[in-house]
């Protein structure tokens, strides 16, 4: 273990939704059976974006909104390693939208666990792409007018290899969920996790979440788009959590031909 | 003795083709040549030409006049009629007289091979004849050119060649042309160089959104990414581009971006990123004329300070700005051996004269030899990314192995972790910045050019070498005392190296492609220079020779 | 007529779809009745993001991927102007991805009608957004091999106001979208209208759209969310065309307190 | 004689509340004041604290020690101890003991409010207490801030208060304390200052992205919207909040945008649009260290390089740099005159030590008061929006009228209509360059502060005012012989204004909070400087009177 790692200590909140995923994150590593020395958790700039340096892996915590591609980068230069990228959603639907739908298209193999707040936690409290209809803030001081991002939408419109949403309500199910993503060998994987933030979100608590919460039934076949539109487009008094959508396509590593072979990384090694 | 060939007409009528076809054919006759381009920002119409510069001695810049133009449109004869050197021809797809010369180079390749496509090798025929080479020569190179497309392709281009050569010899005269020697046949452009540089020293990652006139590298760089093993990656925008090449820096592998002007500006908070997770990543600047959109298709010298000064906070960088092919290879190679020495980002200023450059000289070296990466194998479980040391680069180990390796774009401490503590983050900020020592030591000299008491002296960097060099030897030729001081690398400064090349010139001219002087208040910030007179040009144009040496002589 | 305007021949390709735009575009503009004075034309760059220069409008030619944000600041300005944005799709839905999903989202007001040749033009033919899978060019030597962006998708999830795709092949129909999209007042109006490229796009010609584009039946009812969906998930031997999706929102402007009165800059000339 | 209160704990313990009430509540007495801030990037936790410094004369800097330390956790009192001046008081929110008078603020509010939160009102009625001050005035002034919330409210706040002032009475003594006197009681901070003097100046549209430590101008914005009639935007990204900012400029309407460093990276590429385009653009950067992330809650001065070349191409800008409140509300103003006068982008630099500055001035002008934005009303319909003039500056019409205004981010005629005629090119080019006549002709000189034949003249720009100010004089008190050079526009330089005030200084000695002397460098570059000392800062905290002395004392 790093020495220097002992005196970091999350800078969360007591009470932050955000513990919960740091630890169903650690127990869904140990389940996978991922070996931490392949393991890069990479990450933008935010409360969520600071869960790397809080668990034992390789980290690349870069800029606040670039998460997706930096982790492509690296999924390109070493495709042997494991890609998670752990981000919030002003950070991943906001300033990193953009690359959110590129990434989706590209389907590279990156997993993508958003710790969807609905706020922007770090920069105390504004709205966040995916903040209600009239959620009130200190600049949205009449309440947020734009409609909220749908994330799952968008990735099963663009024929996303996994899309699941989770909430830090049920442990367990978050924990199959991670483990099913990880699990993923297809392509990009998305995991929108309903996170309550204690301290700016004072509409989405995790009792709203928890009533909200509707597993998908077993009968839902993932692999129908129709279906799993309808199911993405439903939110309010019944919110379904679970494998919203699979798709079957290589991955963009798969369609590489330079990374037929080696990794980019061990051809140069070779030499 | 030089010639000038141009070929002009609209986008899309084949100017390219045809000067791409001159060049390859006259460097296989062992003359040296030098192609430009001068074209719009559209794909079709317009006003675009190409020049062929053959000489019987090694060439640098091209020449504001022609000896021989082949003018495709109307307007093409009646705008470029003027830069027409006395004695020269004009060839016109049309009808004669008014001093041109007709030659219907469609209808003849409509005739002689049932298509008007090939107008290009019949005007190419032309050329040759009107010079005076041997168009069997040119028939050759056809048929190596073609070989790939069967042999009814070849036949029908010989066809069309020889036709060009025979109308010409009907109809025009001849024009005096260097005689064939021994010049290598090998044809670069700066654009390849920069690419074939790049895949030989082991890039594996190439990133994009497209952009003039950085494109063509990207684009070389995909058309060998089979043969080298190679991903090249249209982002999804330049941001991603640049963010791209730093996941891959810090996966170990040698990556690079190439973009213009208003693509860098989008990636100028990666380059940041680079700076604090100490990556070693390349990204190519093609520049032309702004601000924002300006001019994309022409040339500009104007990015120098914003290259330097790009990126919020403090941190090292090297800033190479070659001047010629060789140098587009050698200082591509260069910049990431630097960028890895130093784990830091690095900048290849280029700009679309020295992108669309093409000459020839002695073969590139197109072998894969991967640059040392200096990475740290097999690091222990305790490893830090970060250690402190005296040089300020600190052992890089990449992900996959024992040791963690933690990178952040926060202050953080040796092993990479997030920190708030202020004086670890002066402790990381200064070894950090220690790095310039390192980089000021190894930094390249610039080039003196000319006598050692010249009475004037012309500062240059990047792609202006060549025309100073031109404008140099012909101010000395006519009893003038000039020389160039060449920079291809222009941070940080070498200014050891640059005292003592400046001698006690009379006169200082900074000779920039741009309008306030840019790289002469580099200098004076570097306390190398007080005042200095200034010959900029930043109509869109390269220098040329000429152009320098009236600017000289005022 | 300003001076010079004359000498502002259209830089585009004998043959290129772009003419037939313009020429529409000048006839929805008439038929609308809009006061050209009050027309604001907003573009980016590419071929497409020349056109306001070929037309008599006021004209804001910004950056590259930036003319919706461009656009939303003029109409906040003053929200008497009417906003057309004539871009490319790189220019939409590459390099401005981000502000498509926002603007979307936010309902400003303003009319997006995106040239979608499925190529960038104006930089020699390398994949845009929407490029097909497969399609080969010099930067895409395999082919391309991410999923094409659906713009009509992702504004339909967005609740968009007014959703619509034409073709070039059909000046009538074209007209006609062209003029319900001005005719629009509730806010954000995306216009996807395929393009064929002469030079750069040899798979989807004009032949081939005009082989595939398939009309809206009368029945459908563009207030239902999922059968707009369904139309804008098709692509391929069958392509629809015509309104796909309407709803009933108030538009940025109208939700914009400040806006209520006079515009900004009336109050600032008031005073 | 003046003294420093500083509260500390936890972020989330309500040391903003306890020091913003304390601040109000002073300045209420008459007494100068003026406080910081030092807080790390975390929601909860960590360690903050807040600085009320009062005086009887006027103040300008936070100090680094503090007289009396009211620390709410454990860490707080350990690691501030040491900054306690001789005779220091420490009041602990807990059990006393090793120099600590033990006080339970929060379990006193419980009692006597029913609620911990009220804690803060506790510890200001101690402070209250300790320093001798009227306990009545301090409930009076609870009574004017608590009023909309009800008698209730007011009178829990008002017995926690009295509660406060009786334990410290029993516990704590006295520490000597300033008289009250007659100093305004309008307080304001930097963020506030920028924002007001925005909403005055008639600022019509706003854009952020959230981003430390601009927010609190933004935020300030947005709570006076409604009163000013301003549209308040938060942006998707800060591209799309620069280049709304530029649609609105086109349009007509003052507008502006805040950001810091990495937003400010972003949207470098929209400033090159404004220049092209001639738009009267303002945009706010807040300064942190970086590079990349950095610190965000930190302060520095390390952007400054790169606010003056960000962008590709060649344009003209102006930089201000305000020193004191009072700076940022007339630069603010300045800026956007500057902008529309001379129809391109301005930037204002501050940063956060600036931005979290709060200090009681004479009433700031709040009266809605629009500046000219030199807007050409009723454009015939042959207008021309780029008609070329000797100043440089063109008739600017805005879209609605008679004539069409046509604006664009490529090359374009004076019509506004794209070109890729070279000669009109450079035309644009030149006009556009010219405004840097008009705009170094107004450009703000520096402001000395200091006796004439100073021996050690200090070079300060931008939030270092102050600091820099005390150290003047505290230099000066103790015999030696200082003056100030400081510079509140920093682009372009008024460099005869400034030579004429430089004196004959036997030292020069640049103070800045970056660590390559940024300032200094461009000061050379601009021909006004050769040499000179560095006494920088770049651990993230601000400087302080104190530091500056001892730097220069050395
Ligand atoms: C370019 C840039 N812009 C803005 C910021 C400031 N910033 C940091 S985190 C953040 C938003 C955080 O929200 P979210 O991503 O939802 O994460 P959370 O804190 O809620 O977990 C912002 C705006 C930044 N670091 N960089
Ligand atoms: C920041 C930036 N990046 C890249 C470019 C180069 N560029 C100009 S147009 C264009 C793409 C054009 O494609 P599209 O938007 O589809 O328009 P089309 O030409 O096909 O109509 C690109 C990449 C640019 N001008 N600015
Ligand atoms: S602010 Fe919200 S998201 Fe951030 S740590 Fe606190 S509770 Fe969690
Ligand atoms: S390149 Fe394509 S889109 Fe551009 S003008 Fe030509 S045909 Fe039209
Ligand atoms: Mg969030
Ligand atoms: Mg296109």
């Amino acid at each position: 273990m790093n020495i220097g790692k002992a005196d970091t200590q999350p800078a969360w909140c007591p009470g932050c939704g955000n513990f919960a995923i740091l630890k169903t994150l650690e127990e869904a590593v140990a389940e996978a059976g991922i070996d931490r020395r392949k393991l890069v958790l990479v990450s933008g700039i935010g409360q969520a974006a600071k869960l790397p340096h809080y668990t034992r892996a390789n980290v690349f915590n870069g800029l606040h909104g670039r998460a997706l591609p930096a982790a492509t980068g690296i999924k390109l230069a070493n495709h042997e390693l494991t890609l998670v990228v752990t981000s919030g959603d002003g950070d991943m639907y906001g300033e990193g939208g953009n690359h959110f739908i590129h990434a989706v298209r590209r389907n590279i193999g990156v997993k993508a666990f958003v710790h969807n707040n609905q706020v922007y936690g770090l920069t105390k409290g504004q709205a966040s792409p995916t903040s209600e209809l009239g959620f009130v803030t200190k600049v949205q001081t009449h309440g947020v007018v734009s409609v909220p991002f749908n994330p799952l939408a968008l990735a099963i419109v663009e024929d996303c290899c996994f899309v699941a949403r989770s909430y830090t309500g049920d442990r367990d199910h978050l924990r199959r969920m991670m483990v099913a993503a990880l699990a993923e060998r297809g392509g990009f994987a998305l995991l929108d996790i309903l996170q309550p933030c204690v301290t700016f979100n004072k509409v989405n608590t995790f009792r709203w979440y928890k009533e909200r919460a509707r597993p998908i039934d077993d009968s839902h076949d993932p692999f129908d788009r129709e279906k799993a539109l309808r199911l993405a487009l439903k939110w309010g008094d019944e919110i379904p959590v679970g494998i919203l959508y699979r798709s079957r396509r290589p991955s963009f590593e798969a369609n590489s031909p330079a990374l037929a072979g080696k990794t980019l990384v061990a051809q140069l090694a070779g030499r | 003795m030089d010639i000038n060939v141009r070929v002009a007409g609209e986008a899309g009528q084949g100017v390219l083709t045809t000067g791409n076809l001159l060049v390859g054919a006259l460097a296989g006759l062992g003359l040296h040549v030098l192609s430009s381009q001068s074209y719009m920002s559209r794909i079709r119409g317009g006003l675009n030409w190409f020049d062929v510069r053959i000489a019987d001695e090694e060439l640098f810049s091209p020449r504001r006049t022609a000896d021989l133009l082949v003018a495709l449109t109307p307007p093409a004869r009646d705008i470029l009629a003027e830069d027409l050197t006395e004695g020269g021809m004009l060839l016109f797809d049309g009808a004669g007289g008014d001093g041109a010369v007709g030659i219907e180079f469609s209808r003849a390749a409509q005739e002689a091979a049932g298509s008007k496509l090939m107008a290009n090798t019949v005007a190419a025929g032309a050329v040759f004849a009107v010079l005076g080479y041997d168009c069997g020569r040119l028939c050759g190179y056809l048929a190596t050119q073609f070989k790939k497309k069967g042999d009814e392709v070849v036949a029908a281009n010989v066809t069309c060649a020889r036709r060009g050569a025979e109308l010409a010899g009907t109809h025009a005269g001849r024009i005096p042309a260097p005689a064939p020697a021994a010049a290598p046949d090998y044809l670069c452009s700066g654009a390849e160089a920069i690419g074939l540089a790049a895949a030989a020293a082991g890039v594996k990652l190439v990133t994009a959104y497209p952009m003039t006139p950085s494109t063509p590298t990207f684009t070389y760089l995909a058309a060998v990414a089979d043969r080298y093993g190679i991903v090249v990656e249209q982002a999804e925008d330049e941001i991603a581009a640049v963010n791209m090449i730093c996941g891959a820096a810090y996966a170990g592998v040698p990556a690079l971006a190439a973009t213009s002007g208003g693509g860098f500006a989008l990636m100028v908070e990666g380059l940041s990123l680079a700076g604090i997770m100490e990556l070693p990543i390349v990204i190519v600047l093609g520049q032309r004329p702004g601000p924002a959109t300006g001019l994309p298709t022409r040339t500009a010298q104007q990015d120098l300070k914003f290259a330097l000064s790009a990126g919020h906070g403090e941190f090292v960088r090297a800033v190479f700005a070659p001047g010629t092919i060789q140098q587009c290879y050698e200082l591509t190679r260069r910049a990431l051996q630097t960028a890895h020495r130093f784990q830091t980002p690095v900048l290849i200023l280029t700009d679309e004269f020295l992108q669309d450059l093409q000459k020839n000289v002695p073969p590139l070296d197109e072998s894969p030899r991967p640059i040392d990466r200096h990475i740290l194998e097999d690091p222990s479980p305790d490893y830090r990314r970060y250690e402190v040391t005296e040089s300020g680069v600190s052992p890089r180990a990449i992900p996959g192995g024992e040791g963690f390796v933690i990178c952040d774009s926060d202050v953080h401490n040796d092993c990479g972790n997030i920190t708030e503590d202020l004086q670890t983050h002066l402790t990381q900020q200064d070894k950090r910045m220690r790095k310039l020592t390192g980089l000021t030591a190894e930094a390249l000299p610039p080039q003196r050019y000319g006598p050692d008491d010249a009475g004037t002296l012309l500062l240059a960097w990047g792609s202006s070498y060549g025309p100073c060099r031109e404008a140099v030897d012909a101010l000395n030729a006519h009893g003038g005392s000039a020389a160039m001081l060449h920079f291809s690398q222009v941070w940080p400064i070498n200014a050891a190296g640059a005292r003592q090349l400046f001698g006690r010139p009379r006169r200082v001219i900074s000779v920039e492609g741009n309008c306030t002087g840019q790289f002469a208040s580099v200098l004076r910030e570097a306390g190398l220079l007080e005042e200095c007179e200034l010959l900029p040009r930043y109509d869109g144009l390269p220098f040329t020779g000429e152009y320098i040496v009236s600017g000289v002589n005022g």
